[in-house]
Parts: C-alpha cells; sequence; structure tokens
C-alpha cells in the first residue's frame, strides 16, 4: 500500500493501443468505456438544466425564449433518463463488478456486451445530433399529437436515437440476467449473491420486458409523423391516450431500471461499513423481484387526469401503494441493518445517509401522487417534478455516486481523498434539497411545470431552487476533479480498502484480465463480518 | 450436447395438424359466429402455437426455466393487454348526472378543426 | 419582489377543503415516518461509530416478526389513505346535478369560454358565487389541461373528445387559470383567470353585451346546415326526431343501447355512420369541417332543450334562459 | 433454477491471467468453447437461455402494436371488417402454409444437426431459406397491389366505404404488423444463410450446432408471430359482413 506502483498485469495495462479498448471484450473495460460516454451525458444534461434553472430565476422569461426554454427542458430530460439515469448502475457499476461479484470471467457473452456499448453510443450520436439540429421541444415524455402533428423541432432524430439505446438496455439487461444464471461460480447459490446482483437480476427483467415497448411506441409515433400512419391521430378516431398508456407500461418501469440497482448498491455499502449482514437478507432480494414485477403493474397513476375511466384510476391507485411497500420494507431493513453494527463513516457511506434522507422524501411524496384525489391538484406541477428528482437524483445518483466511491478503488486501483469525497456528498446533499424541497411547495400552490414564465409569486421559492443547484453543479464538478486527480495522483488503494466481503476483492485492484487466477469457490453468505476474525464492537 | 431429438413422425404429425387447423381456421371465417368469431379464431391460433413451441421449439423437452421464461412472455403480454383495458372497457360506465360524460368517456370521432370555419352567425 | 413565501394556496371552492384535508393527512403520516427513520439511522450512526474500521458488527440476520410488521402496518395505513383519496377523487369528478354549465375550447395558445346565454370570453371565465359550475371542454389541436389550483381542479383537454370539469366557488375574486399539459411554444401563456363574482353582479355582468345563446345559435345552425330537413319533430323524416332524445336512450341497429349524451350527440354530427338508430338508413353525411367544436356544443345546447313531445322538458326549464330556442323546437 | 446449477470448477488449475484464449488452458477444448466458459455445457445453456430472454423481448415487441389492435378493433368492429375485406385471403392462406412448411424444415434442419447428418443439414436449411424467400416475395406482390389501390397510409390514402378514416387505422396497423414480421423474416433469412454457409463449412457436429438451434428458435417464433396476425387481420371479423 505504500506504493503508487501498481501491482503486476492488470485489465488496464495489460493493453495500451486505443483499438485495444475500442476492441476490448472485458466486461471492466466495457464498464469504464460506459462511464465515459455516461458523464458526458450527464455534463450535458446538467448544462441543459442549468440554463432551465437560470431562465426560472425570474418570472419573465428574459434569458432564453420559449422555444429555447421548451427544448432546453426536452433535452435535460432526454439526456439524462436515457443516457444517464438508465444506464449508469447497470451499465458502468453491473458491468465491472457484476462478474467478479459471481466469481465469473466476464459475462455469458462479452462481444453482445461490447455491441451493446456501440449501439448506446450510436444512439446518443444521433440524439447529439438531434440537438445540433436545432434540439427537440415535445418534452422527454412525446405525447401525441403534439409530437407527431405540430411540434417543429428534431422529434424523429431523437426518436431514432431513443429507439436505437434501447436495444442497448435490452441487450446489458439479457447479458445480466443469463450470467447470473448461468455463469455462477461453484458454490455461489442464489442466496448467497450480494443483493446487487439480485437488484441486477431484477433491474435485468424490466429491462427484457419493458424496453421493447418503447421501441415500438417510438416506432409507431415515428410513422405517424414521417409517413402519416393514423395510430393516435383523433382526426381518425384514434386515441392520443393510447400513446401515453404504451409510453408508461415502459417508461414508468423505467423509473425502477433508475432505481433498483442503486438500492443494491446501498445494501452492498451498508453491510460493508457497518460490518455486519443486511438485515432481512431474503426480504431485501425478493423485495427487488417485487419491485419489479408490481412495476409493471402501475403505469396508469401518470394519467389520472389524462382522460382515463376514473375506475380504472381506481385499480391503478390500489396497485400504486401496493409497489410502495417493498420500497418500505428495503428503508427498514437498511435501518435495521445499522443496529449494532460497527459503523465506519467512510464516503461511500455517508452518500448512502444522502441516499436515506432523499429516497425517504421522494418515496413518501409518491403517496401524494398515487392518492387520485390528491394528484388531480398536484399532477404536472412542480410537486411532481420535485418528487421524481427525489427518486431519481436523490435515490438513484446519490446511490450511483456511492457505489462509484466504493468500487473506485476496485476499478482503477487509486484511492481518492476522502474528506474531500465527504465534503462533496454533504453539500450535494444540502444543494440538493435547496433545489427540490421548495419546488414541493411550488406545486402544492399551483405551479405547472414545464412553465417559461410564471407568475410572480412564484419567484422567491424559484430563486431558492436556482440557488441549491448552483451548489449542486459544484459539488458535481468537485467529484469529477478529485476522481481524475486520484487517478494520477491517488495513492495505491490496495485489493481490500473497506475491508469488505466479497469475490470483487478477494482479486487484486485492478482486477487482471479474467478477473481470478483460480475459478473461486464460494462456501458461505454474501456478508459473514464475523468470519473473518476480528472481534464484535 | 445433449439435446432432445424427435422422430420424424412427431415433425410430420405437428405439420399435420398445423395444416388442418389452418384449413378449421379458414373455414370457420365464412361462418358467421357473432360474437364468438373473435375467440375462436384466437383460439385457434394459441393452440397452433402451442403446438409449435411444444414441439418444434422443443420446449415440451426443455428445462422449467424455459418453460417460465415462455410462460412470463405471454403473462406480461396479458398485464399490457388486460391493463390497458380496464380503462378502456370501463370509460363508458362513468357518465356524471346531467347528460355530460364525466371525466372518462369514450372517444368520438371528430376533427381537430384545423381552422375553425366560421359558422357564427 | 414579494413581501414573503407562501406556503399554501388559497382555498376558493367546496373541494378544496376536502383536498386539502387529506394532504394535510398524508403529511402527517409521511412526516412521521420520515422522521421515525431519520431518527434511528442518525441515532444508530452516532451510537455504533466505530473510527477504526477494524471491529465488526454484531451477525443479526433479521426478524420474521419485525418484516411483518412493517410490511403490514405501512400497508393499512395507505389502504386508508387510498380509501379517502379515493372518495374524494370520486367528489372530484362527479358533478352535481344542478350546474350552470359553460363550454370551453382550448386551442393552441388561448382558451375560449362560452356561456350558455350567448356571452363569450378569452382566457378569462367568469362564474357565481356558491353555485356549482361546470366546464365542459374540448381541444382543439394538441393536449392541453385546465387546471385552477384554487379550485383544486385539473382536466387534459384532449382533440376529440369532452372533458369536464366542475366547482363551486367560495369566495369571490380572481384566481389562476393555467393550461397544465405541456402543448408548445407558449404553454405557460396559455393563462389566465377565473372571476369569481357576487351572483347580483355576476348576472349584471351577464347582460352586458352579448352575444345569442347557446341553443339559439344551435337552432340557427340546425337550420343552416339542414338538419331540420331530415330530423323532423314528428319523426317521419329520414333521420329520427330528435324531441326529447336527449337523456334518454337510443337503441342502434345491431340492438346495442346507447345512452344520448353529448358524446353520443357529437359523434352523430361528426361521424354519423357509427352509431345508426335502429331502423334508419345510413344516408347522413358527416359534418365534419362543416362546424367547429362550439358551433357542435351549441346543437348539443340546442337539442338538449326540445322538449319531448306533448310535455315540455324539465330539463329546459331549468337552465338559465333558454327561451327562444325552447320555442323553436316545439314549432 | 435450483442453487448452484453452474458448471464445475476447473479442476485442471487455473486460467493464466495473461490468457487471452483457449490457448492459455492447459489441456484440449472444443474449438467452439470460448475461454469464458468452462464446458462446452455451459456454454450452449447460456446461449439457449440468451436466445430465450431474446425472444421474450421479441414478443413484447409486437405487443405493442398488437395492444393497438386490440383496442381499435373494440372500437371499430365495422371498420375492422371492412379493412379485412381489403385483404387477399388466398395470398394470405398461401403465405400461411409457406411459412408453417418452412418452420417443418428448420425442424428437420435442426434435428440433421442433431444427428450430425451434415448435408440434410444444408439441405434442409436451404429450403427454409426457400420458403422464406417465397413468403416474402407473395407480401410483396400483396404490399404492390396496396399502393396500386392507394390503400397505404398516409397522404395519399384512399378508400371508399362509411369507415374510411378508421380503415385507415386498419391498415396502418397491418402495415405495422405485417412489416415488422417481414423485417424479422428478412433478418432471419440473412441469418440462414451465415448458418446455412457455417454448416456447409462442415462447422457443426452433434456436440456444438447451437447455432442451428438458436436460428430455429428464432424461426419457428416469426412462424408464430404470423400464426396469429393470419387470422386477426385477414379471417377474423370476415363473417361479420356475411350476415
Amino acid at each position: 500500500m505504500t506504493t503508487t506502483v501498481l501491482p503486476r498485469v492488470n485489465y488496464l495495462n495489460v493493453r495500451h493501443t486505443l483499438a485495444s479498448w475500442l476492441f476490448t471484450k472485458d466486461h471492466k473495460r466495457i464498464g469504464l468505456m460506459y462511464l465515459v460516454v455516461v458523464t458526458a451525458a450527464f455534463a450535458l444534461g446538467g448544462v441543459f438544466a442549468a440554463g432551465v434553472r437560470i431562465e426560472l430565476t425570474t418570472p419573465e422569461g428574459d434569458f432564453v425564449s420559449a422555444d429555447t426554454y421548451n427544448r432546453l427542458f426536452t433535452m435535460h430530460g432526454v439526456a439524462m433518463v436515457f443516457f444517464v439515469l438508465i444506464p449508469a448502475v447497470p451499465a458502468i457499476l453491473g458491468n465491472f463488478v457484476l462478474p467478479l461479484m459471481i466469481g465469473a470471467k466476464d459475462v455469458a457473452f462479452p462481444k453482445i456486451n461490447l455491441l451493446s456499448w456501440y449501439v448506446f453510443v450510436i444512439g446518443f450520436v444521433f440524439t447529439l445530433a438531434a440537438m445540433a439540429f436545432g434540439g427537440v421541444d415535445t418534452g422527454w415524455t412525446f405525447y401525441t399529437p403534439y409530437s407527431t402533428q405540430f411540434s417543429n423541432s428534431s422529434v424523429m432524430l431523437t426518436g431514432i436515437g431513443i429507439f436505437i439505446t434501447g436495444f442497448s438496455s435490452i441487450l446489458t439487461g439479457l447479458n445480466f440476467m443469463v450470467t447470473i444464471h448461468r455463469m455462477r461460480a461453484p458454490g455461489m447459490t442464489w442466496f448467497r449473491m450480494p443483493l446487487f446482483v439480485w437488484a441486477l437480476y431484477a433491474t435485468s427483467i424490466v429491462q427484457i420486458l419493458g424496453t421493447p415497448v418503447i421501441a415500438i411506441t417510438v416506432g409507431m409515433l415515428a410513422l405517424e409523423r414521417a409517413l402519416g400512419f393514423g395510430i393516435f391521430d383523433p382526426r381518425l378516431g384514434g386515441d392520443p391516450v393510447l400513446f401515453q398508456h404504451l409510453f408508461w407500461f415502459y417508461s414508468h418501469p423505467a423509473v425502477y431500471i433508475m432505481i433498483l440497482p442503486p438500492m443494491g448498491v446501498i445494501s452492498e455499502v451498508i453491510a460493508c461499513f457497518s460490518r455486519k449482514p443486511v438485515f432481512g437478507y431474503s426480504f431485501v432480494a425478493f423485495s427487488s423481484l417485487a419491485i419489479a414485477i408490481f412495476g409493471f403493474l402501475v403505469w396508469a397513476h401518470h394519467l389520472f387526469v389524462a382522460g382515463i375511466s376514473p375506475y380504472s384510476a381506481m385499480v391503478f391507485s390500489f396497485l400504486s401503494f401496493a409497489v410502495a411497500i417493498p420500497s418500505a420494507v428495503k428503508t427498514f431493513n437498511w435501518t435495521a441493518t445499522l443496529y449494532k453494527g460497527a459503523i465506519w463513516w467512510q464516503a461511500p457511506m455517508i452518500w448512502v445517509f444522502g441516499f436515506l434522507g432523499l429516497f425517504l422524501v421522494g418515496g413518501l411524496t409518491g403517496l401524494f401522487l398515487a392518492s387520485l384525489g390528491l394528484d388531480v391538484h398536484l399532477h404536472d406541477t412542480y410537486f411532481v417534478v420535485a418528487h421524481f428528482h427525489y427518486i431519481m437524483v436523490g435515490g438513484a445518483i446519490m446511490g450511483y455516486f456511492s457505489g462509484l466511491h466504493y468500487w473506485w478503488p476496485k476499478m482503477t486501483g487509486k484511492m481518492y481523498s476522502n474528506s474531500a469525497a465527504t465534503f462533496a456528498a454533504v453539500l450535494v446533499f444540502v444543494g440538493f434539497n435547496l433545489t427540490f424541497f421548495p419546488q414541493f411547495i411550488l406545486g402544492y400552490l399551483g405551479m405547472p411545470r414545464r412553465y417559461h414564465v410564471y407568475a410572480e409569486e412564484f419567484q422567491v421559492l424559484n430563486v431558492m431552487s436556482t440557488a441549491g443547484a448552483s451548489l449542486l453543479g459544484v459539488g458535481y464538478t468537485l467529484i469529477a476533479s478529485y476522481l481524475i486527480h486520484s487517478v494520477f495522483r491517488g495513492r495505491a488503494a490496495g485489493d481490500n480498502p473497506w475491508g469488505a466481503t466479497g469475490l470483487e476483492w478477494e482479486t487484486q485492484s485492478p482486477p487482471i484480465p479474467e478477473n481470478f487466477d483460480e475459478t473461486p469457490i464460494v462456501t458461505g453468505g454474501a456478508y459473514e463480518y464475523t468470519k473473518r476474525g476480528a472481534k464484535v464492537a | 450436447m445433449a439435446g432432445h431429438i424427435s422422430p420424424k413422425s412427431t415433425y410430420y404429425t405437428i405439420f399435420g395438424s398445423l395444416m388442418v387447423l389452418t384449413a378449421v381456421t379458414v373455414s370457420v371465417a365464412f361462418v358467421n359466429l357473432g360474437a364468438l368469431n373473435f375467440p375462436v379464431a384466437l383460439s385457434i391460433a394459441i393452440l397452433k402455437a402451442t403446438l409449435v413451441i411444444l414441439f418444434f421449439m422443443h420446449v415440451k423437452y426443455s428445462s422449467r426455466l424455459t418453460k417460465l421464461i415462455c410462460g412470463t412472455s405471454f403473462f406480461f403480454l396479458l398485464v399490457l393487454f388486460g391493463l390497458t383495458l380496464t380503462d378502456y372497457l370501463s370509460r363508458g360506465w362513468f357518465a356524471a348526472p346531467g347528460g355530460t360524460a364525466g371525466a372518462g368517456t369514450q372517444v368520438t370521432i371528430g376533427p381537430a378543426a384545423p381552422e375553425p370555419a366560421s359558422v357564427e352567425p | 419582489m414579494l413581501s414573503g413565501i407562501p406556503l399554501f394556496p388559497e382555498q376558493a371552492s367546496t373541494l378544496a377543503p376536502e383536498v386539502d384535508n387529506l394532504y394535510f393527512f398524508i403529511t402527517a403520516v409521511t412526516a412521521f415516518f420520515a422522521l421515525l427513520v431519520v431518527v434511528f439511522v442518525t441515532v444508530f450512526a452516532i451510537k455504533y461509530r466505530d473510527r477504526t474500521g477494524t471491529k465488526v458488527g454484531e451477525p443479526i440476520h433479521g426478524s420474521i416478526p419485525l418484516e411483518i410488521g412493517w410490511s403490514l402496518i405501512p400497508f393499512l395505513i395507505t389502504m386508508v389513505i387510498f380509501a379517502w383519496a379515493t372518495v374524494v377523487f370520486f367528489q372530484i369528478v362527479r358533478a352535481p346535478d344542478q350546474t350552470l354549465e359553460v363550454y370551453s375550447t382550448g386551442k393552441r395558445w388561448m382558451w375560449r369560454f362560452q356561456h350558455i346565454d350567448g356571452k363569450s370570453e378569452i382566457n378569462e371565465l367568469h362564474v357565481p358565487l356558491g353555485r356549482p359550475v361546470k366546464v365542459v371542454f374540448t381541444s382543439e389541436d394538441v393536449l392541453h389541461s385546465l387546471y385552477v389550483p384554487a379550485f383544486r381542479v385539473k382536466a387534459d383537454a384532449i382533440p376529440g373528445r369532452y372533458s369536464s370539469i366542475w366547482f363551486t366557488p367560495t369566495k369571490t375574486g380572481e384566481f389562476h387559470l393555467f393550461c397544465a399539459e405541456y402543448c408548445g411554444t407558449n404553454h405557460s401563456g396559455m393563462i389566465g383567470k377565473v372571476v369569481v363574482m357576487e351572483p347580483n353582479e355576476y348576472q349584471a355582468w351577464l347582460s352586458g353585451d352579448t352575444g345569442l345563446p347557446m341553443a339559439a345559435r344551435g337552432e340557427q345552425l340546425f337550420q343552416q346546415l339542414g338538419c331540420v330537413s331530415c330530423h323532423l319533430p314528428d319523426g317521419a323524416g329520414r333521420g329520427p326526431s330528435l324531441l326529447g332524445k336527449f337523456g334518454g336512450q337510443e337503441t342502434l341497429g345491431d340492438g346495442t343501447v346507447v345512452a344520448v349524451d353529448d358524446v353520443y350527440v357529437r359523434e352523430s354530427i361528426l361521424a354519423p355512420q357509427q352509431k345508426l338508430v335502429a331502423g334508419y338508413q345510413p344516408l347522413m353525411p358527416t359534418f365534419q369541417g362543416q362546424v367547429n367544436e362550439e358551433g357542435v356544443m351549441s346543437l348539443i345546447e340546442y337539442i338538449k332543450t326540445l322538449p319531448s313531445t306533448g310535455q315540455p322538458a324539465a330539463a329546459a326549464q331549468a337552465r338559465t334562459a333558454p327561451a327562444p330556442a325552447a320555442q323553436g323546437g316545439s314549432r | 433454477m435450483p442453487n448452484g446449477a453452474v458448471a464445475h470448477a476447473d479442476p485442471h488449475g487455473p486460467a493464466s491471467a495473461a490468457g487471452f484464449g483457449a490457448g492459455g488452458h492447459d489441456h484440449a477444448h472444443h474449438p467452439a468453447l470460448q475461454h469464458h466458459f468452462q464446458t462446452l455445457d455451459q456454454q450452449h445453456e447460456a446461449s439457449t437461455l440468451g436466445m430465450w430472454i431474446f425472444l421474450v423481448t421479441e414478443v413484447m415487441f409486437f405487443g405493442g402494436l398488437l395492444m393497438a389492435y386490440l383496442l381499435y378493433r373494440v372500437w371499430y368492429p365495422e371498420a375492422w371488417s371492412e379493412g379485412s375485406e381489403e385483404l387477399d385471403i388466398v395470398l394470405g392462406g398461401f403465405n400461411t402454409v409457406v411459412l408453417i412448411g418452412s418452420s417443418l424444415t428448420m425442424a428437420f434442419g435442426v434435428r440433421a444437426a442433431q444427428t450430425g447428418e451434415q448435408k440434410a443439414t444444408v439441405r434442409w436449411l436451404l429450403l427454409t431459406i426457400g420458403l422464406g424467400l417465397t413468403f416474402l416475395v407473395v407480401k410483396g406482390f400483396e404490399y404492390y397491389h396496396k399502393w396500386e389501390l392507394h390503400h397505404i397510409p398516409g397522404p395519399n390514402f384512399s378508400f371508399e366505404g362509411p369507415h374510411a378514416a378508421q380503415v385507415q387505422i386498419f391498415l396502418s396497423l397491418y402495415f405495422g404488423l405485417t412489416g415488422l414480421h417481414a423485417l424479422h423474416m428478412i433478418i432471419g433469412c440473412a441469418i440462414m444463410g451465415v448458418i446455412t454457409w457455417m454448416a456447409h463449412k462442415k462447422r457443426f457436429t452433434p456436440e456444438w450446432y447451437t447455432p442451428v438451434e438458436l436460428a430455429g428458435l428464432y424461426w419457428h417464433f416469426v412462424d408464430i408471430v404470423w400464426i396469429f396476425l393470419f387470422p386477426l387481420l385477414y379471417l377474423v371479423d370476415r363473417a361479420r359482413q356475411l350476415s
């Protein structure tokens, strides 16, 4: 640990040419390649968000024009949802650690894994092209008939981009599912698997079942827009609400693609830094599956005021409340895991604390929106915006950073500054709350979302929100800087800097190209800290 | 590699059954069964598909996992259809008093009246 | 700048307190659970902190009773919320019997309101205090959503269909009216105000310079478009008589029975072949393109006022001022 | 799946760290065995499982269009009836027989690969491709006919009948569904071409014929889609016109 020279051959230094990266089949390298693209998309989406927040500092539309504003929030949504949140944890962290965690040399289909990265990049390029050609202004939801008949923006290019990217997500899910079924090391039974693997498995279910539906829905939209087919066209008797049904059949479960893997990360990090097994392992594992499956039964809660039958709304409201339970169970189990632990306050754990606080608010405000009578008032207001940012940024992105900090030493072999990371976590937590908590109040006051200009009485809260967003910007930049710094100047991390259990910590940091010198043989559960001989706190 | 090898006769039998069922479904199409038209055609199609899945695709001889995956896809297809139809089939149930339809009424046909032709008196 | 941070919207309809009570209840429940978890996490994190990173936690694997408890209790609580919220929801969607009806069309980027008496306005809606008002609306282009935060009501306007919201104002004054469903460039400009007036002021406002009552305009259209030549009042024409049909039921050619409501009438005008009344030929042409959404609404309003043969329609009398139209109908 | 159904640990010791490819192993492997798998069986099971999961995504892919079909069928039965009358039942029926026949030849192709009859494998696969192309050609004629009649949805669409607008929805879904199916057929034929070439080069043995099997699963799936599309589009509402 004293030397900064990395140990012998590893997956990073085994080849140095550009081609060795572009044609690699190594899941670890592919994970890093995703990291690069996703980070770029995150920066891009952040720039769009900054534009939105600057505009909203004043009630008048004085920073950008209405058309520009509409393009900004649409592209912010598209970039963040399809190119950051969905791939972030599965495709970066999942790719990197899944085979390591189950003791495999690679994922089941390394070539398909590489292919899915290329597909992802091609989809991203199409979307970037759409942005370069003036962007798209439909909102990331592409509701018809605006998107098919009225919008004068690059709907087709963006649609093609999303269609292509969808296949990347499908291929990753397929690959992971087969990997988990077929590639586990001897002795790695289902109930010895780390909970992150369970979470990835549940995510794969959603990716496999949901993503094709959004692909075909975007395809139908494209046929209608480009060729004049009539599937959602009200002039022919088509129903625009059908588009919303099909769109949300994927896009609601997609929220679980975003949040399930970070939940898995949280289970790993909590167990590691509490030095004890996750409380109620099997409940946490099965709640992931329950969320994945129940997640498919609730989509029409996005449609309560969209003109669906009130009886149908009742059914979906009930099911939406039901899906809250497995999430609650996870939260309670994480809390209970802390009980009588030996809690080591390292940076990844600070991010977990942040995750718990924000996810709690995000999850509980979901109950407001699942309530029929209340959703009529809250739908399409800033309350909804605040709610899903608490889930997707407060939950998914906090979880992603927790995992990134947790596995960074394994990925790079280097350690970042713990105090800088702790400071960044606190800064992001504070900035996030300042940004989005006022939006709950704005929402209940009745400020609709996607408004370029707004009524004067909403200004104070909007200024607070913009101030918070600046803190967030500083926080994320800080993370990027100390992580990059650590790659060049960081001290060597050692094979297991956190003293964690799990197969990924048994190999060297960074791992060798095929992960393990010998195929490991698993003899115990995932989080058996007591067996390691240290005394109980 | 231990794959199941079916005798050729099985394949011929299945093919024969599929041909017979095709003939049946075509002939039934020319008989008006009223409300049964759709269920009958669909049942025959499901039967044919099942034969292909079980014998041509060897699911009959495959692992439980394969069967589960096969079932899962149809289950979620039904979720998509069924839950969407809870909306469409119950839209007509709710009409607010006074004759005006409530929040969820059936879609009607109409123009999006591009430029309202002036009919102001 | 404003004098303070607003936290809570005005309550200006009978529905608002209902929605707000639900809101307070859910806020209390969720705040309790949030605090519970935050307190536990904080206490554990501090109490069991290990600065060295060398100790090991107690290997507790779980507890079935706890798992069942913290699944079941939240479930029961959410069911209470579900039941309560559903009751409130049906109050919001189910309008009372006697309402003052206003028709509206949303169009990028404005709301046009048409009062039955003929008065029409843009981006402003005048309503009387204390009287249930129902706004029936549709869209002429893309999706919109009619939203009045102070009343806690909202519904999407969908091209090709009717939606409605209803409310009973409890406060005079001006309230925001927003389009809540994204509709393109000037979405945030598709706003207006609802003006709630004392009933007598409202009457005065109504009688200001006014257009034809909707039913009368509907009657004009009925003549102009030639509807009158087939839909003879005695039923001897090529189309069925429309007297007293509205609010009742009609049997179709294939034996199904449909309710004659505004949706059915609208469909019959714009796509007459869809649901033919039993015993009639598919002769009626479509009036799509010849009559706009407001014209259709006027026609519906006119057909509503037609009394059944022999007895004057109760509904027609209950309405504000359909007198000329009613005479025209019974001719 | 039962616990621990993973293949056995490699008893012959470590896969060398530098071991890119099978060369790093100290004992002979089947040439088709990729280095990150332990055994051929494990590789085969992973591949078939992957294929099945892929077929699940395909089912959901068609599911979106079928949902639209289902809704508008419920709403506009008369238009569906008029639309389905427009389709040529003879050509549709002929294509059904052709496609089911191709499934039979495909099944025989897989069987021949299983039993190691390499020439027969090539023969059956070629026959399958032939039938697939026949299907596509017939489909092409049907499309061309629709083109001549201006029955392709879009600005030039024209249709005489009381429910012209909704018939346009029907035909949109007809082209959506059959077009997507035809696209799958084209991809299928291309894949079959590659597989046939591999069979011709004697790549397959009774120990390893996974590509043939996977291509077979895909081909049968495409057949199943047609088994549903034929009655749903060509047949189901024809009888209504008879009443």
